[in-house]
């Protein structure tokens, strides 16, 4: 029988490895998956690569695992937060590598990558300062520069409902990057809402089809981030 | 608050009452981080808008009310909001499939800087110590059918944002067809900075003293003042 | 108030032009707008270009358009069909121009078209007579292809359920083509089995947001181009 | 039907069934137009087999019942099909990105020839005046982990499917790493086509006369016959 549960966070990640590249859903907290990425602290593992929209809020979640000292990289369209100097003081200290992508480009480098397309011309940033080093070539007169598609080692994603088959809704703008990054990885690890009875999500209406999803979590109460961040907390 | 919105000129709300009021029945829009934010909470009657934000959903409404706030039903400025009927999520991919491919109407962005080209800056300032945080402007202005500008028409310590050329890293290239700042509604393109409307209180003169490029205006149609 | 319905078939096709490029959903007769086909027919358009994956069935449908005279040219993944000899008659005579694309590579390039891509890498067909006069490149040591965006005048999809606003369901595997077949195309025209009240639609299952809807009709009760076909109905 | 099935080897129904002892407990299988179709009805005792048709659905299940058929809900070869629990339907790029991006375990084909180093050819004889159709076949052999072929072993006519090199147009090239065939289960490796398990009433000897290219046997392990 197929059944993606794992009982823990601790099992769901341990054998994510030093030098790991993650790819961790959510625009800012919507979606970020915190208790997966607090799990990750505690595992221990360093010099990751992380994909993420933003750089972290606060000192928990994202911005947590970043000021452990854990990533080496990080690949995001927003690095600013208004709660968090984690990530500026690290980066001024020249302490993490910063890959900047507009939005479109990220996602759509996460889709390609989980679609099997290596690289597609985008119009995004051609005559730009981020067009620097990067192929450029003209279709019917305009530019257009190469991108190319992003897999990583691991995925972690907040989802909302999942069967044991793997399949996934999300909640509102929660879903963000969470359905293509489950695509884009080599293992794909979701903590969701509620695990339901095989057969009770709709066929038409499921997100991420369970072919996309490797290991589920069941965190039916998971943190608030902002609500966190607003008592002061930190992680660990 | 800089000199000129204490003594004339618009307030925020009032600028994104002013905007939306050239929205037209039915048009997609989408609503940059900031000030065109507040756009949402107008909509001119007997119109219905579509805002769109890149994050993952098109239909929302106003900015939610204390108490109301579910932070996973955000803008991309990261606000609390509020859902219309007949709203939709969808993924990143899907909601930069729809700005690239060429399905918004409208897209109201801030700026750091516009040009009399239509050149925008709203990224970066390039200092060496700056956090570059790109987002998806430039999807945004590579993308949408329309780009138009909600501004302040000053930086907080007064120096002019509409310039001849811009200084800052660009975003795009001759994109901006629209500059709503707190003092004029302003048009760009031949020649330039076209002045359509000016705040009550505002004359052509002072708003030229705070515009680091030369201003037009048609003989033929002078500005009209802003009336909310 | 926004309301994207039409009161007829007639009027929502009336502005086909003769040379018009048209994407039309579908995988054999699931998800194929045969109501919105046959109008097409009466309007009497020529000299198309059609995309679908197949080439119609029967005679009636899509087969009924080609044996029409209308289509120059057909861009699809599969033209062979059990009960039709329509499309091939014509191939084989020379009327009728076929562009053969490996299905998965139709509809990437169908999705880039609707998604602002001009073009992308992908491994399917490289080595084959299908690349033959394509561009090559390799990454990572993998042979690729160079393929191309598509983009058309209009769209023919049918769904399930719309509300005013062009946000739309689908039925089963009839969903095929249809998403990305709605994104791609400058005026896009579907055929719905129910027309609902805008707000009766869950935000979280709209398969097609209304962004990519232009144009809607109600069809109840579409015909099933099977029975037809077992029938032996032609259209007119 | 040819000489060789009357005589001996499996029925179609049976090649299935033998085919989906070989699928392990939570493969995800794509099944190929005609044919691979009948493996569907099959599920070992104590797995379960997630089965992909490219038209959009996942988790599908035995073919449809007279009476019972829907023709929104059909397979790669539009024939009516069942649906499991935890069934999800997509639309046609999100199921070529399944298939594309490395996420289908094993694909089941039929074929025109395979060659003993592993091109398949199953869209167009090449014939002048055929008509090429070529469906998800190219995707499918470019993205799946495993391409397995379901076949007869020779035409209608009687002539070898398994050939020395394909004379028709390739689908893919040295893909193939299983075969299933009437009269034999051959694994494509090296040194080209190792026979696994032969048919009850199949011989090598036999088996060979209908392969056009050499046969390999792994002398420590003789092939067994086929028990259903």
């Amino acid at each position: 029988m197929i059944d993606k549960f794992y009982s823990s966070l601790q099992a769901a990640v341990a054998d994510i490895k030093d030098g790991s590249s993650i790819l961790i859903s959510g625009f800012g907290e919507a979606g970020s998956p915190v208790e997966l990425i607090h799990a990750l602290i505690d595992q221990g593992a360093r010099d990751l690569t992380i994909v993420n929209n933003n750089a972290g809020n606060g000192r928990v979640g994202l911005a947590a695992l970043i000021a452990a000292g854990r990533v080496r990289k990080i690949i995001c369209s927003y690095p600013r937060s208004s709660g968090s100097t984690v990530f500026q003081e690290l980066f001024r200290a020249g302490k993490i590598e910063l890959e900047l992508v507009p939005q479109g480009t990220l996602a759509e480098r996460i889709r390609a990558g989980g679609a099997g397309i290596p690289a597609f011309y985008t119009p995004t940033g051609a005559g730009t300062p981020l067009a620097e080093g990067k192929e450029v070539r003209s279709f019917a007169g305009r530019e257009y520069l190469l991108e190319y598609g992003i897999t990583t080692d691991f995925a972690l994603v907040k989802a909302q409902k999942a069967d044991r088959f793997g399949n996934l809704t999300y909640n509102k703008v929660a879903r963000n990057f969470g359905p293509i990054m489950c695509m884009a990885a080599k293992t794909t690890i979701v903590q969701v809402r509620r695990l339901m009875p095989a057969g009770s999500l709709d066929a038409e209406a499921v997100v991420t089809p369970g072919i996309f999803v490797d290991r589920l979590v069941e965190i039916p109460d998971p943190v608030v981030e902002s609500a966190l961040i607003s008592q002061g907390a930190s992680y660990p | 608050m800089s000199q000129t919105q204490t003594h004339a000129g618009l307030a925020r709300l009032q600028i994104a009452q002013r905007v939306a009021q050239d929205l037209q029945d039915g048009a997609v829009v989408n609503l940059g981080i900031g000030m065109p934010e507040l756009v949402a909470n107008f909509v001119p009657k007997d119109r219905e808008i579509r805002y769109h934000s890149e994050n993952g959903v098109l239909g929302f409404g106003a900015i939610a009310a204390k108490g109301e706030e579910d932070p996973e039903l955000i803008n991309a400025g990261k606000k609390p909001i509020t859902l219309l009927p007949g709203a939709a999520f969808f993924h990143q991919a899907d909601s930069f499939a729809m700005i690239r491919g060429g399905h918004i109407d409208v897209c109201i962005l801030g700026a750091m800087q516009v040009a009399e080209n239509g050149d925008i800056a709203n990224w970066s300032t390039g200092a060496a110590d700056a956090i570059p945080a790109v987002g998806g402007a430039m999807d945004l202005v590579a993308g949408a059918r329309e780009i138009w500008v909600m501004t302040d028409h000053t930086t907080r310590e007064g120096a002019p944002k509409l310039v001849t050329r811009c200084s800052y890293p660009l975003t795009g290239k001759a994109v901006v067809r629209r500059i709503y700042s707190n003092l004029a509604v302003i048009e760009v393109g031949d020649p330039g900075f076209i002045v359509k409307e000016l705040a009550a209180g505002v004359s052509l003169e002072r708003l030229q003293e705070l515009t680091d490029a030369p201003l037009h205006v048609h003989v033929s149609e002078p500005p009209r003042e802003i009336l909310l």
